[in-house]
């Protein structure tokens, strides 16, 4: 099934619709995540659209450039945005015929999510301050070694469906039954979950919520932003966020995505995409309550366990054949 | 009638400087006597490729197309090693390192060296060829005594020693194959049985125990004088301690001339044994050399001895190309002959340039050539790349020629030993070419000396350069000489 | 010379010379042109007009490899004047007009950027007569159709770039060592070559014509044997480990054109070695051959990759990136081998057209990471990252097209990195869909090699560009920094233009490079590559439209910058953040070394690092420090316990040796007579 | 000449020429190893006339002739005067002790027999089977030359060689071409006079000739 013959119309109203259902979901799901573990750890926690009324805020504000910084500083919140964006546009969360998606092939995606993390990785060493660089070779390392486990249990998942194509290995999941190939699925599932709480930098890998310099990532990289910047750079990681946790769940659980071209299809994904991505959520949360952040040098031993996942993945697919 | 006048031409030089006191124009006559040997030669190859072979002298000079190929290659690195006598021996006698009559007398042994030479290659008799060798050894012995320091007299006993000895058992060898042709059963030949000709037509009859006898003792023998280990020993002592155009001549053409009288030998050792016997001893002696030149270059000091053994490793190589014995083969190893005289004799005259400059033969005292003598440094490099065999000079094309011949008939693990230890060579060679060039240092001003020196030696590595991309006006003349000794 | 069907002529014969041959000819006539120009011109006007000759001569070198690309005809010229014993010959098949475009256009590139950058001993006659000299050789190693015309531009390519690295070598004492090294592994990697060639043509001539038809009448043991030996030289060639050793030395010394050259052309010789000798010459082969090359593709990518992020030196880091990629190349051109050999020819196109396209990007982003190396070096006076830093401020331009060649080579989707990378990996997903053998074992350790490059490439280049331009400057020399002449920038430039084209449409390149793909079996077919601007393949469903990416995302990027700018909150320029502390210097920085630390730590037991930790205490108690001095060296550990061993061990034997000549005439006697008792006795 | 006088003749000269080469390894006075080097001459040349008469052969007896004037009275001529010039060399110091190379010769003779077998076979004659006498002389000559250290000694074992190859030519072939027999012949007188002259000048220059102190040249 080619997904390239889908009507226009419908894939840019899919699209956009995808782009503001993660815009939106993406802060929300953080704040959905910050009230679970709140409640779990006994406390009431601020409100789910406390995120989205922080970025309002920000938005709002003055930004602020440090001395010796370059138009990368400036440049980079925009190439994270952009990219997140366009891999949102294109990638099948709520149909499997997105704008493009003949191009949302795994590789793609997976690129473009890297492409966010080499230019946040830049920016963190643009103004030359001792943390944005420990922020910045932090967050590259851990983007390093995630890649190779996300790429490999994703092809574990393409081989079967004979595609490289996203839209198609999910539409692929919808027409085969779920437990085809369970142990492949399995694998992979654990392998990507791993790789997902690498990239989004939740616990235990990142703590999103630490201001304490030396254990912090993600944070120390942006901490030279504020103001409108600092808005768009969270949005990003927000958006990569929701991306993923969407993009995961329709891999494992493709329930409820449109297959065909009908408008009619798209609120009932919009609740199933949203109703999934809030499960998982849950989970994530509760795993973070449950854990504490690993030790920086500990983290690639994590990493190392998903990758060695995504392999078994692969070759259990391949035998499985 | 055109080889006899090959052989009067150094012959009446050398009797001139004998009478005449020592002049600058008595230098300048011996390079002129030079070209006209290699006039000669080119005459005689244009007569040999048309008319066939070419005797005078009743019979006694014989030349084929292989002997007037010698005499070429002997004519140009004569040319190339007499252009230096002038210049060198006014520089000496003006530093007074020598005598007037030490001048002259160098003059008369380097024409009667060079005459023995030519005597060797256009010798039809294989029994004159024998003395012809054994000559070049007393023409040259005072040629490398000739700064008559000790170390240089030294040398000169070893090398005469040395040499005797080994010719000695080629003289052997040649009587066993006398021996042999007279017991053939075919007619009595008597006095021209040792003649190359008739010993060939005769070689399917000679005895197969004397003929074995016979080449071993021969490859040992003549061995010693091309430079083949294991008795390759004088030649480090000798070519360190000889005037540098005395080395060049020796190590560029003295070796192959003994080399030709084995090729010789070994096409009728190949007629009367079959080629399995003597391609087996060939390859013998060519591993060892090349085996022993490997690791003696590895801890090398001195860089004269340096170049001595990178003969060593040639000669080596002439021995497995001609091990392998095709008409490809032969032909390869001609051009082997003439790339590498063209290039011993430059760095050998090069180096002599260096070592009176620097005042040392170390390798370890001598630095940055490159940047304080430019034209030195760098002909001498060149030439150095061009001995180990890198393209565009001819030592590349016979290298790689001669490994195809061999590999075609299947001496393919040959080939490999010698690649590894030419690898070993190149690796250590390159390694002192690195302390004995490179290097930080100021540019002296050129001075018109080095100038005089660069113009003979720069042409020689252009021609060798020549004739490694393209060797036309060689081609056919190396295909008929090659077909003299190889089926 | 004639059109195919190939037919010899030796020289006599009246040829019909076909366009492409003329072009050919007379691009290397220009060279000669240049070269004579050259060594007559002054000083002020030889550099300009040798590199103009070398710039047309490529430049219509260009055009008849193209017009050889386009129309997929062979050509080939023969004549036994040239290469006495032997004689030359050449064709110009697409394969290898692949590599001679690939080749001309770097060498462009390199020319105009050698105007600018051209001074002291890089003005002589001798520099440019290498100069151009590399560059034949470099345009004739896969023209060449016989052993001889091979191994003599082979050597003449390694003689012309052994000589350009000491070019300089007064004022870099490196740069000797590492000629030494160069001149060492390439002539073993020759000679490899050298015998392995000969091993083909032992049923027949030498030309690769006669090889192809005789390799049927080999003996399979005969054919492992030749093809593992060249294999050794080309992989040596091709940087693969542990074969290396030399290219982690060379390509920083050389002069940066020499460097771009090297890296982006001559490296991609060692691939086109491979794929000629195994897949054309000999057919095919077995498939442990291919195992082989994957082997050394995954360890080379991943040791490349790995050093890269360690280095500190930015052109050593290149040059590990340099192993790194042509790692997996060799991981492509493997797999492609291993699935042709198991019968899927088709797959085995399409990993091939991977393969091959990423070399054609590693010429384009390599030789402009190179020149840009060189351009920071001419700026600042120094190429290592801790004394770089602000360079973007400085020099932007520079910095811009370093940018370019920096994120292709990361991959980023619309670069030709990305491009090329992708479709290796289709052509291994399709060998995973339709294997089912040992060969999947292959496949899958090239996936997860490929997987595992990917990031380690992406931590190189940010360090690269994030210490060495970004920031604040580390020493005089970069904050004193000046952009390089025009003709420099000219020169990075035009090989920008590949790395974006190819990243942007690569649906215009493939075509040609699937032709020069074609080699063994020229009747099948690549799997289901269809291209319009983009890529599409049918079998595994898999397709990149990078121009509609491209455009996607530059909406996005507008409408986000468009709603930001609604907002007319303009940023002002404050201090950075202190911390709490003085004013931010440049010392405060994270340096190169610390920012691969954490890698470092991770992979040490690879690295094998040399760490020294002093610690010098206080008088007054030993608990309180007075200085602390920390140092850590990322040694290349195969040079150490491979290569030394061997070394020393050569040395010793040397010096042994020494003692066969110790100058008594009586042991050189005992020589001669001990063989003589010897043959006295075998011969009784 | 009877046939048993002729085998007769020929085997005592011949003989001779192998016991004066034995004898040279055993004197040490380089004076009396001159002397037995005159003496080989002599025989060497008797061997030449007693085949040269035998044959009828005019060129063999001219090389008898010139064997004896150069090998029997010139070379040892030429010798003596090194001796003079030289006192130090008046005594031999061999390298490997007297007994020990007289065990050693027996060796070699041994071993020229078991190599000459072949050789001998081709043309069985009273001449030919003497052939492993030459042989072994000139292994006696070359073993010479690997352990004496005096350079009277070197040149004397280079001559033992010479004497040897000549022996064998004479029996085997009753000579080579009167022209290569000149020339040969000619060669080692030059030879001779090329080493003694190297002697000569070497003492006169830097006051010995020490083939012990000359190990300069080496790696």
């Amino acid at each position: 099934m080619t997904p390239a013959g889908s009507p226009l119309g419908y894939a840019i109203i899919a699209s956009l619709l995808q782009v503001v259902l993660v815009a939106l979901g993406g802060p929300l799901l953080m704040g959905l995540m910050a009230k679970v573990r709140a409640r779990a750890e006994g406390r009431v926690g601020a409100p789910i659209r406390q995120p989205l009324r922080d970025l309002r805020k920000l938005m709002g504000k003055e930004g602020l450039r440090a001395h010796h910084s370059s138009v990368v500083l400036a440049v980079a919140p925009l190439v994270v945005l952009g990219s997140t964006t366009l891999a949102v546009a294109i990638s099948p969360l709520v149909t499997t015929h997105p704008l493009l998606s003949a191009s949302a092939d795994l590789f793609v995606i997976v690129y473009l999510l890297l492409t966010g993390s080499v230019a946040m990785a830049l920016a963190g060493l643009d103004t030359g301050t001792a943390f944005g660089g420990m922020g910045s070779s932090r967050a590259i390392t851990i983007g390093a070694l995630a890649e190779p486990a996300l790429l490999v249990a994703v092809i574990a998942l393409s081989i079967q469906a004979r595609t490289s194509n996203l839209p198609a290995i999910v539409a692929d999941t919808i027409t085969h039954p779920v437990w085809s190939s369970t142990p492949t699925r399995l694998l992979a599932l654990v392998a990507l979950v791993i790789v997902v709480i690498a990239e989004t930098g939740r616990l235990p890998v990142d703590n999103p919520n630490t201001h304490l310099e030396l254990t912090m990532i993600h944070e120390a990289m942006t901490l030279e932003y504020a103001g409108s910047d600092l808005g768009l750079v969270t949005l990003g990681a927000a958006m990569r966020l929701g991306l993923l946790f969407a993009l995961l769940m329709n891999l494992f659980v493709p329930w409820g995505v449109a297959t065909g071209h009908t408008m009619l299809a798209l609120p009932a994904a919009v609740m199933f995409l949203t109703l999934k991505a809030s499960l998982l959520a849950v989970v994530v949360s509760l795993i973070e309550v449950h854990s504490a952040k690993l030790r920086l040098f500990r983290i690639p031993e994590l990493l190392a366990g998903g990758f060695v996942l995504a392999v078994l993945a692969v070759i259990t697919q391949l035998v499985a054949r | 009638m055109l080889s006899l006048f090959a052989l009067v031409i150094p012959l009446v030089m050398g009797v001139i400087a004998l009478v005449v006191p020592w002049r600058r124009w008595i230098g300048w006559g011996s390079a002129v006597s030079s070209a006209g040997v290699l006039g000669v030669g080119i005459a005689l190859c244009v007569t040999t490729s048309s008319h066939g072979p070419v005797s005078s002298l009743h019979g006694a000079l014989r030349a084929d197309a292989l002997s007037s190929f010698m005499v070429v290659v002997i004519g140009t690195v004569a040319l190339l090693a007499t252009l230096q006598t002038p210049r060198v021996m006014t520089q000496e006698l003006e530093e007074g390192t020598t005598t007037r009559r030490h001048a002259g007398n160098y003059v008369v042994l380097m024409q009667a060296f060079i005459t023995c030479m030519l005597t060797a290659v256009l010798a039809a008799n294989l029994g004159v060829l024998w003395v012809a060798v054994e000559a070049t050894t007393i023409a040259t012995t005072f040629l490398v005594s000739h700064y008559r320091t000790k170390k240089a007299v030294e040398a000169s006993w070893k090398y005469v020693i040395l040499c005797s000895v080994g010719i000695a058992l080629a003289f052997f060898g040649t009587v066993l194959v006398y021996y042999a042709a007279l017991h053939s059963g075919v007619g009595k030949i008597g006095a021209a049985s040792l003649n190359w000709t008739s010993l060939m037509a005769i070689a399917p009859h000679l005895n197969h125990g004397v003929m074995r006898l016979a080449v071993t003792l021969l490859v040992l023998g003549y061995g010693t004088k091309v430079g083949l280990a294991p008795t390759h020993s004088w030649l480090a002592d000798a070519h360190s301690q000889a005037p540098a155009p005395v080395s060049a001549l020796m190590s560029g053409v003295l070796l192959t001339v003994a080399f030709y009288a084995l090729l010789r030998f070994k096409a009728i050792a190949d007629a009367a044994l079959g080629p399995a016997y003597p391609r087996a001893l060939f390859i013998i002696v060519g591993l060892l050399s090349l085996l022993v030149a490997a690791v003696l270059l590895i801890a090398q000091r001195d860089y004269k001895r340096m170049l001595a053994y990178s003969s060593v490793e040639h000669m080596g190589l002439l021995a497995l190309g001609a091990a392998a014995g095709s008409s490809l083969a032969i032909a390869a190893v001609l051009l082997h002959m003439l790339g590498h005289g063209l290039t011993k004799s430059t760095l050998f005259i090069s180096s002599g340039e260096i070592a009176h400059a620097e005042g040392t033969t170390e390798i370890a005292k001598v630095k940055a050539l490159l940047a304080r003598r430019p034209v030195l440094g760098g002909i001498f490099g060149c030439a150095l790349l061009a001995l180990l065999g890198l393209p565009p000079f001819s030592l590349f094309i016979s290298e790689f020629t001669m490994a195809r011949a061999e590999v075609n008939v299947g001496l393919w693990w040959v080939v490999a030993i010698s690649l590894v230890c030419l690898s070993v060579i190149f690796v250590s060679m390159t390694n002192h070419a690195r302390h004995l060039l490179l290097g930080a240092g100021s540019a002296p001003a050129v001075s018109l000396r080095a100038r005089s020196v660069a113009v003979p030696l720069v042409s020689a590595l252009v021609a060798s350069a020549f004739i490694g991309v393209s060797a036309w006006p060689l081609l056919s003349l190396l295909q008929a000489a090659a077909h003299v000794v190889a089926p | 010379m004639s059109s195919s069907p190939t037919s010899d002529y030796s020289g006599t014969a009246k040829p019909h010379w076909p366009i492409v041959v003329v072009l050919f000819l007379a691009g290397l006539g220009f060279f000669v042109l240049g070269l004579v120009a050259a060594t007559v011109l002054s000083i002020e006007r030889r550099v300009v007009v040798a590199s103009l000759g070398g710039s047309l001569g490529c430049l219509l070198i260009f055009i008849s490899a193209s017009q050889v690309l386009l129309s997929g005809r062979t050509t080939s010229f023969h004549s036994s004047l040239v290469l006495p014993l032997s004689g030359i010959d050449l064709t110009l098949d697409p394969l290898a007009a692949l590599f001679v475009a690939m080749t001309s256009f770097v060498g462009v590139a390199t020319l105009v950027y050698y105007v600018g950058y051209a001074r002291g001993e890089l003005r002589t006659r001798t520099a440019l007569s290498l100069m151009l000299l590399f560059l034949t050789a470099l345009l004739c190693v896969p023209v060449a159709s016989s052993a001889v015309t091979l191994m003599f531009s082979w050597e003449l390519m390694a003689l012309s770039s052994m000589l350009l690295i000491v070019v300089e070598q007064r004022r870099h004492a490196d740069a000797r060592v590492a000629a030494q090294w160069y001149g060492a592994m390439t002539q073993l990697g020759a000679a490899s070559i050298l015998l392995g060639l000969l091993l083909l043509s032992l049923k027949g001539g030498q030309t690769f014509g006669d090889i192809r038809s005789h390799v049927s009448l080999m003996s399979p043991t005969l054919r492992s044997f030749a093809f593992v030996l060249t294999l050794i030289g080309f992989a040596s060639k091709a940087g693969a480990v542990p074969f290396h050793v030399w290219l982690p030395k060379a390509h920083p010394e050389a002069p940066s054109p020499v460097s771009a050259l090297m890296s982006s052309a001559m490296v991609a010789m060692g691939v086109y070695g491979i794929v000629r000798v195994g897949s054309d010459l000999l057919g095919g082969g077995t498939l442990w051959w291919w195992i082989v090359v994957v082997a050394l593709g995954v360890v080379s990518a991943l040791f490349g990759a790995l050093h890269a992020v360690t280095s500190v030196d930015l052109k050593r880091l290149l040059a590990y990136s340099t192993i790194d990629i042509l790692g997996l190349v060799l991981i492509g051109v493997g797999c492609s081998g291993a699935l042709s050999a198991t019968g899927h020819p088709g797959d085995a196109r399409l990993t091939l057209i991977g393969a091959l396209l990423l070399v054609v990007a590693h010429a384009a982003f390599k030789g402009c990471l190179f020149l840009g190396a060189g351009s920071v070096e001419r700026a600042t006076g120094s190429r290592s990252l801790e004394q770089l830093g602000g360079l973007i401020r400085r020099i932007p331009i520079t910095t811009a097209l370093f940018g370019v060649g920096a994120v292709s080579i990361v991959a980023v989707p619309a670069f030709s990195g990305f491009t090329s990378e992708w479709l290796l990996l289709q052509g291994l997903l399709h060998g995973f869909v339709d294997q089912s053998s040992p060969t999947l074992i292959v496949l899958l350790v090239g996936v997860i090699a490929l997987a595992l490059t990917g990031g380690l490439t992406a931590v190189a280049f940010v360090k690269a560009i994030g210490v060495g331009f970004l920031g604040q400057a580390r020493s005089t020399g970069a904050a004193s920094a000046h952009e390089v002449p025009r003709m420099m920038q000219l020169g990075m430039g035009i090989l920008c233009v590949p790395c974006v084209v190819l990243g942007v449409a690569p649906g215009l390149v493939i075509p040609l490079v699937s032709r020069a793909a074609q080699v063994g079996s020229t009747s099948v077919k690549a799997r289901s590559v269809e291209t319009g601007v983009g890529l599409t393949l049918s079998h595994v469903r898999g397709a990149i439209e990078p121009m509609l990416l491209l455009a996607g995302f530059m909406v996005f990027v507008a409408l986000i910058s468009g709603a930001k700018s609604l907002l007319r909150r303009p940023a002002r320029t404050v201090e950075a953040w202190r911390g709490g502390g003085d004013r931010p210097s440049a010392r405060m920085q994270y340096t190169a070394t610390s920012y691969a630390e954490p890698l470092q730590r991770v992979f040490a037991d690879v690295l094998r690092p040399e760490i020294d930790v002093e610690v010098t205490h206080a008088v007054e108690s030993h608990y309180y420090e007075q200085s602390l001095s920390y140092e850590s060296r990322v040694d290349d550990a195969v040079e150490r316990l491979a290569y030394q061993p061997v070394i020393r061990t050569l040395t010793r034997v040397g010096l042994a040796a020494r003692r066969l000549q110790n100058g008594s005439v009586h042991r050189y006697l005992a020589f001669g007579f001990i063989a003589l008792l010897i043959v006295l006795v075998v011969l009784a | 000449m009877s046939a048993s006088f002729y085998v007769g003749a020929l085997e005592l000269t011949t003989g001779a020429v192998l016991v004066c080469a034995v004898m040279t390894l055993w004197r040490r006075q380089v004076r009396t190893i001159v002397t037995m080097l005159r003496l080989q001459g002599v025989s060497l040349a008797l061997v030449a006339g007693v085949l040269a008469w035998h044959e009828h052969d005019l060129g063999l007896a001219i090389t008898a002739a010139l064997v004896l004037g150069v090998k029997g009275a010139l070379v040892p001529w030429l010798l003596r005067r090194v001796i003079r010039l030289d006192p130090r060399s008046r005594e031999t110091a061999p390298l490997i002790n007297v007994p020990a190379s007289l065990v050693s010769a027996a060796f070699l003779i041994v071993v020229s027999y078991v190599v000459c077998s072949k050789l001998t076979a081709l043309a069985p004659s009273a001449a030919s089977r003497l052939v492993p006498i030459g042989v072994a002389t000139v292994l006696v000559g070359y073993f010479m030359l690997v352990t004496r250290r005096r350079s009277v000694s070197q040149i004397v074992g280079l001559l033992l060689v010479d004497n040897g190859i000549a022996l064998v030519t004479f029996l085997l072939t009753a000579g080579v071409p009167l022209i290569v027999e000149l020339g040969s012949t000619l060669d080692v007188l030059l030879v001779v006079v090329v080493l003694q002259v190297l002697v000569v000048n070497a003492g006169a220059r830097h006051g010995s000739f020490d083939l012990d102190e000359m190990r300069e040249l080496h790696d």
